[in-house]
């Protein structure tokens, strides 16, 4: 393995870790562990509080309890000194300037290190040529970041760690826009840096890089760390049996299968432009349908085109044998059409307005008469699904915001729910969700299927789509590559379509 | 007995902390020293009708004995000094002799006269002859309209060689308006002689805007201000000549014919009101006229510190 | 105890305190301020005030801002005498305020069609139109003032609700116009909670994305929001006409901030989703009472320019720190265990 | 062709475009227009509030609003002549600068510090502040002009850059106090464009989570943002009192608004990030110009108000339709291919 690492003490070290977000517990005791010129992958499912742990470290984020260290020196609350210390992070969602220019993004954290009191032009322009030359890739560095694609904007927050000659670098799913030869390029660029003693913390869904690149793996599951060891003791079927877990919420759902019906709707040659293509596909009342791919595959883009967000390019979309077109997504919710989107903390909620108002805004006509809302009415049927839903709240008056994650995810299908669709899809029903809940959510939706209702749901949890689903199809690079039957085909099969990644 | 009661009477002027009024409250104050009576000034933050006319209706609520008045616009303020009167409040006016519900207007002098006066004062200054402008604080404004109407039509008969080149401009009593206007006026007419002011700023903004084209001492500004205002300009000579009534006397005035309306005393041409300046007035309807013009030069600005 | 906490930890609830002290005080120095005829008074000189404050909250509560309603109040009540002297026509007074609100519907759906279909910046969108509608109403309408109002408008002027001696036996009355406020307040309480329009407005407001991925037609809602907005400015303006029996074009403008202080006291939220009628009221209540009593208990009239700044400022601070002094005190009090 | 486009889809680019035709037609109208005399006019009117905009777009670019600017600079200026009259010293002219400078920077720090250390909202701290430091001016520092100016303001106000004859044969002077104009652009565009400060401000205009992640001090950097903005105003208040030789505590509040779209124009979002010292310059010369020439070409003045208004809409509104269809535009070149 890595023969320097071993037995050198370590770099960083996180202690005991707890962290909670209300009555939330996202990570529970996690030690963590890092060696000079060790690269280490933190694996997990979504939701298992990877990149908690990460904000923690670099200081965005204060933990409710544990302590970290770098270089045996104990870290504050404070992102400044994780930065001075020697630590880069490349978050999640790039947090990049899109104002300034993407060598002024690039060099903009070596002048917050170094503490500059003058803007050194050149010299931070030099730098960021010369970083974004040392990763082979091509940029303009004198564009505005906002005008950038999102596979530039991945690279640029790549360069800036880079550029930072860190002693540390964390990357939060540095690959997901990225094609496989920049990917090489970034596996090379790590490979020459940790002989330079630079460490990695690398969070990655895609199974092949984390073979190719880490040193060691600590696997993160519903906030705690459940095995951790050199990469020699795994193989690909070991490390997601780790990430998933063998627990009850990943046997399949028990079911009656119905006889097959009429397809409420139906697809087919979908495309739109930059997002997906060639889309064939048929959802039906009594059937659960899974789209499965990673981050970026087009399974968002396919959703929202079916809700009427997004207009195709090419194809058509046919409900109950009748050709539509959607001019808007309010056209979708008059056909019965339903969409729970995948952020609903920026997308799905009001978090700062009451649970009754959530539950009922986007079916108040079922209240109005003659123009006017009936107030009585909109609390009872409030209450109602608070009740259906075993939503845990004393009444449906507070806001949403005060809410566990699992029960603001009840509010959101509660609220779906009323409007009584004809077509459910659901986009990462059960992100953020505890084991429990998601184990209800989940009895919820076959129920609300085998009652009638069409489900789609778009998710990038193979157990989820395992458990859930009647059928599943897996996006790759924005095509249907394959469908299975859910009740025979195993994960690791699944897990080997998601990941592949160029198909000819 | 009337005459040993207390009267409260509040002076509402037309916009508070500037020198006019504030020397004009100096008047109110020492009314009140030396009579005994609750007499104090008012005035709103920006010279507003509407802000007036609110504080009128808070002073009837507190149900003054008597309100004396500066109207910036007689016709607003109508309505709310009826229901002062109604509500059995006495109404002083001053500078407002259009206003129909009031009880006595005071005015320091015949306003048509005082206009002739200054434009005879600005036509000896351009040697009679030239092109000039008037200003107004506003074109609402009575007092500000009936000396500029009545100068301009003395000029006519009296001085034909001089000529007004526009229309009476608005000033807003704002130095900054005042001055403005002034530079857009050099730039139109460039063969400006003269201007007449009539609210205190009007002829500071302009004196500044015409020292700043070089061409002080080449037009001639003569108009109403007050030494503490102008004071940096007449010594410089680009005033030729301030005029004024002192407000303080003005005040003292108003108040006098206040409290004795409140008495039940009656007001008879020729009375003295044993103030300066009103020792004869002329009583005209409800309006009274006093004679107190006083002309300030850069010689006798020093006898004046208000 | 806890109540009061938490009336303290809300923006109103602190506003509504510091009012209840400062008519306490008042109250004490002055005797006459706890009259039935105080009370008329505030509603007589915070008439305006509170209609243009209606339309501003509602505007608010969908998460934008509005500083042309001065502008749209002047030109409506401007345009609407000068249509009226213009056509010499004997018309009832309702017609006054049809007409002005009209007018100030057709300039709110400028702003509408800007802020909605174009997805201009709502401040930018209205700070342009203040200065492009009062421009228009000076350069294209006139800048005289129209003194020879209509006999229905003195009429209406005259009509007295209620008159009320006060304690040293003069009148004090509420003018019709009164109802003016009542009907929009009414009017606008139904439309924010009882119509699914107002129940757009504060999803809206709470998550523009959130509302239009629950099918919220955001543009057609906040066209329709500017348009009402303006409607109300324009019976602001009508309002104002028939208080101050003549139409001055140069009246209204630069009251806007004070509307906006206003409705900020009163619990709308600069970022959007929370107003309420109630709140607003109380919030136009305060800042009238500031003035008034400030200048009944003869403090020069700056006071109230300092007091309501304050009171800005610590209503909206107060919960702030509040809020996290709580958070604080919460976290410490969980145990270590997690 | 391409680069005419480009300049047209920035809204500078179009704000300048109809500055130029504007200017055009008046030089056509008036050939008296295109002499050097017009530009110093422009310069001396426009002065003052250039100065003021200096500091708003700073604001702006870190995406804050400010509107309580104009107290600021009357409250400095009015206080610093106060201070000078009463310690009765002769003090050169640059300590009168100096002096309201940190005045200005003191009201600052209060809005730094709600803003930045609280973490309220800009709008609603400086809608506060704006009516708090104008209370506090009139109420504790009084109301009445300062006319009797010390004679070192005063032949500050006499000391000429530029004097020269218009084809009138009048006398256009440019006054010294046009150098702070020139010395606070020139230090804002060094401390925007050469200092790391002056990055962070981009940089929390920009995105403040991401400001944040990379380890600036977001709050330290916001209470030095409000407090510089409160020192240029400071400035510009000091600068208004050397052009009118007099100190008028009424004069400049009511400006702000006009400050801010002169800034918008010039560039700077209102949702922050962007914003540049040549932009702003531009913006300030044409509001001034506007206003100057509708004056010369014998228009009302309310029509500059129209035209502002018309020309804040435009060239935030156009822009935007531009790139919408660029957008579209470039999606549908892209090939069907995934
Ligand atoms: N600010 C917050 N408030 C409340 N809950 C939060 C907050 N941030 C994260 N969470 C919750 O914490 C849990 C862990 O989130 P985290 O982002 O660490 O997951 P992750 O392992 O990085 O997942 P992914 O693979 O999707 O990136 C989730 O349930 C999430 O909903
Ligand atoms: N608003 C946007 N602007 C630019 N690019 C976007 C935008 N939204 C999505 N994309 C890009 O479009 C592609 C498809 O994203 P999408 O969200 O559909 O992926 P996904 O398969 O749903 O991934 P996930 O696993 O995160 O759910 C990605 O490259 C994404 O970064
Ligand atoms: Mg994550
Ligand atoms: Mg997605």
């Amino acid at each position: 393995m890595n023969d320097e690492a071993s037995g050198s003490t370590p770099i960083l070290q996180m202690r005991d870790i707890r962290k909670a977000y209300g009555p939330v517990r996202v990570l529970e005791d996690v030690n963590l562990e890092l060696s000079t010129g060790e690269v280490r992958c933190l694996a997990g499912e979504n939701g298992s509080g990877k990149s908690t742990l990460i904000k923690i470290l670099s200081g965005v984020v204060s933990a409710d309890a544990g302590q970290v260290s770098l270089n045996g020196r104990q870290l504050g609350n404070d992102p400044m000194g994780a930065i001075t210390a020697g630590l880069s992070v490349i978050y999640q969602d790039f947090s990049l300037f899109p104002n300034l220019s993407v060598w002024e993004n690039i060099g903009f954290l070596t002048s917050v290190t170094s503490a500059d009191v003058l803007h050194k032009r050149s010299a931070r322009r030099r730098l960021a040529i010369d970083t974004l030359k040392r990763m082979q890739v091509e940029i303009d560095p004198d564009t505005p970041v906002e005008l950038l694609p999102v596979a530039s904007k991945q690279l640029v927050a790549i360069a800036r760690a880079l550029a930072n000659r860190a002693r540390i670098i964390v990357m939060d799913e540095p690959t997901t826009a990225l094609t496989r030869s920049e990917v090489a390029h970034l596996l090379e660029i790590v490979g020459a840096l940790k002989k330079e003693g630079v460490s990695f913390l690398f969070v990655s869904h895609k199974i092949e890089e984390v073979f190719a690149v880490c040193d060691t793996v600590t696997v993160l599951r519903d906030g705690s760390v459940v095995v951790e060891g050199p990469i020699g003791e795994f193989d690909t079927e070991r490390l997601v049996e780790a990430m998933t877990g063998r627990s009850v919420d990943s046997q399949r759902l028990p079911r009656e299968e119905g006889a097959v019906q009429r397809p409420f709707l139906a697809a087919s040659g979908l495309g739109r432009r930059g997002n997906f293509v060639d889309v064939d596909l048929e959802l039906r009342p009594g059937e659960i349908v899974s789209v499965v791919g990673l981050l970026g595959s087009g399974r968002t883009e396919l959703a929202q085109t079916l809700f009427g967000y997004m207009k195709p390019d090419a194809g058509r979309i046919e409900i109950d044998g009748e050709t539509v077109t959607f001019k808007s997504q309010h056209d979708a919710i008059e056909r019965g059409i339903a969409y729970v989107p995948e952020d609903r903390l920026t997308e799905g909620l009001f978090l700062n307005q009451s649970i009754r108002d959530n539950i009922t805004v986007s079916s108040l006509e079922k209240s109005t008469h003659f123009g006017i809302v009936s107030a009585a009415s909109l609390l009872q049927r409030a209450r109602d699904a608070v009740k259906n839903l075993r939503i845990k709240t004393p009444d449906v008056t507070p806001a949403v915001a005060t809410l566990s994650g699992g029960n603001q995810q009840r509010v959101v299908l509660a609220r779906w729910m009323e409007i009584d669709p004809r077509l459910l899809i659901l986009n990462g029903p059960t992100v953020g969700v505890d084991v429990g809940s998601k184990r209800e959510i989940h009895e919820l939706l076959v129920s609300l299927s085998r009652s009638g209702t069409a489900v789609m749901v778009v998710t990038d949890d193979i157990a989820e789509a395992i458990a859930l689903s009647d059928r599943i199809l897996v996006m790759v690079r924005g095509r249907i590559t394959a469908g299975f039957d859910a009740a025979t085909v195993d994960e690791d099969t699944l897990y080997n379509e998601v990941i592949r990644e160029d198909r000819t | 007995h009337a005459q040993d009661a207390k009267h409260s009477i509040v002076t509402v002027v037309k916009l508070s902390g500037i020198a006019w009024f504030n020397r004009m409250e100096d008047g109110v104050n020492e009314y009140a020293a030396e009579t005994g009576h609750d007499a104090t000034q008012v005035g709103p933050a920006s010279a507003d009708a509407a802000l007036q006319v609110q504080m009128i209706e808070d002073l009837i609520a507190k149900k003054v004995d008597a309100i004396t008045v500066v109207p910036n616009s007689p016709e607003a303020l109508e309505p709310v000094l009826g229901k002062a009167l109604d509500a059995g409040i006495k109404v002083i006016g001053h500078e407002a002799s259009s206003l129909q519900n009031i009880t006595y207007d005071v005015e320091a002098f015949d306003n048509a006269a005082y206009g002739r006066h200054l434009m005879e004062a600005l036509a000896q200054a351009m040697g009679g002859e030239g092109e000039y402008a008037v200003f107004v604080g506003h074109l609402t404004a009575k007092t500000h309209n009936e000396w500029v109407d009545a100068a301009i039509e003395y000029q006519k008969e009296k001085y034909p060689n001089m000529t007004l080149v526009t229309d009476k401009l608005e000033s807003n009593e704002q130095q900054q308006t005042a001055y403005q206007k002034t530079k857009e006026l050099l730039r139109t007419y460039p063969n400006l002689r003269g201007i007449q002011g009539s609210a205190g700023e009007d002829v500071v903004g302009a004196a500044l805007a015409v020292e700043e084209a070089g061409l002080d001492g080449k037009v001639k500004i003569v108009g109403t201000s007050l030494v503490s205002v102008a004071g940096p300009y007449l010594e410089t000579g680009a005033i030729e000549m301030i005029s004024f009534w002192d407000p303080a006397k003005a005040g003292i005035a108003m108040n006098k014919v206040a409290s004795m309306a409140i008495a039940g005393e009656e007001i008879t041409d020729g009375m003295d009101l044993g103030v300066e300046g009103y020792n004869a007035i002329k009583l005209d309807g409800k309006v009274l006229y006093g004679q107190a013009w006083v002309d300030v030069t850069t010689d006798n600005m020093s006898e004046y510190d208000f | 105890m806890n109540a009061l906490a938490r009336i303290f930890a809300t923006p109103q609830g602190i506003v509504f305190l510091v009012a209840v002290l400062f008519a306490v005080v008042l109250g004490l120095l002055n005797p006459a301020f706890f009259t039935p005829s105080t009370l008329i008074d505030l509603a007589r000189n915070g008439l305006v005030t509170g209609i243009f404050a209606m339309g501003v909250m509602m505007v608010l509560a969908s998460g934008g801002i509005d500083v042309s309603h001065t502008a749209i109040g002047a030109f409506a009540m401007y345009a609407t005498m000068k249509i009226v002297l213009g056509i010499d026509l004997d018309l009832p007074i309702i017609a006054y305020f049809v007409i002005a609100a009209a007018i100030g519907a057709g300039l709110g759906l400028v702003n509408g069609l800007l802020i909605g279909g174009l997805g201009l910046n709502t401040l930018i969108v209205t700070l342009g139109t203040l200065s492009f509608f009062r421009g228009a109403l000076l350069t294209f309408l006139g800048t005289t003032y129209i003194t020879s109002v209509p006999r229905e408008v003195i009429n209406f002027s005259r009509t007295i609700l209620i008159r009320i001696e006060n304690a040293v036996g003069q009148m004090v009355s509420l003018p019709a116009s009164f109802l003016v406020l009542v009907a929009v307040t009414i009017a606008l309480a139904i439309i924010m909670n009882f119509t699914l329009f107002g129940r757009k407005v504060y999803a809206i407001g709470g998550s523009e994305e959130a509302a239009q991925r629950i099918g919220i037609r955001i543009k057609r809602v906040k066209v329709l929001i500017y348009v009402i907005a303006g409607a109300i400015a324009g019976l602001a303006g009508m309002t104002h006409v028939t208080l101050s029996r003549m139409a001055n074009p140069f009246d209204l403008v630069g009251m806007e901030l004070n509307v906006i202080a206003a409705v900020v006291l009163g619990g709308a939220r600069i970022t959007g989703g929370h107003g309420t009628v109630l709140g607003t009221l109380l919030g136009v209540f305060v800042i009238t009472m500031i003035n008034t009593t400030l200048l009944m208990a003869g403090v020069p009239s700056y006071w109230q320019k300092f007091v309501i700044g304050c009171l800005i400022i610590v209503g909206t601070g107060l919960p702030i720190v509040f809020d996290r002094l709580a958070k604080h005190r919460q976290r410490m009090a969980r145990p270590l265990e997690a």
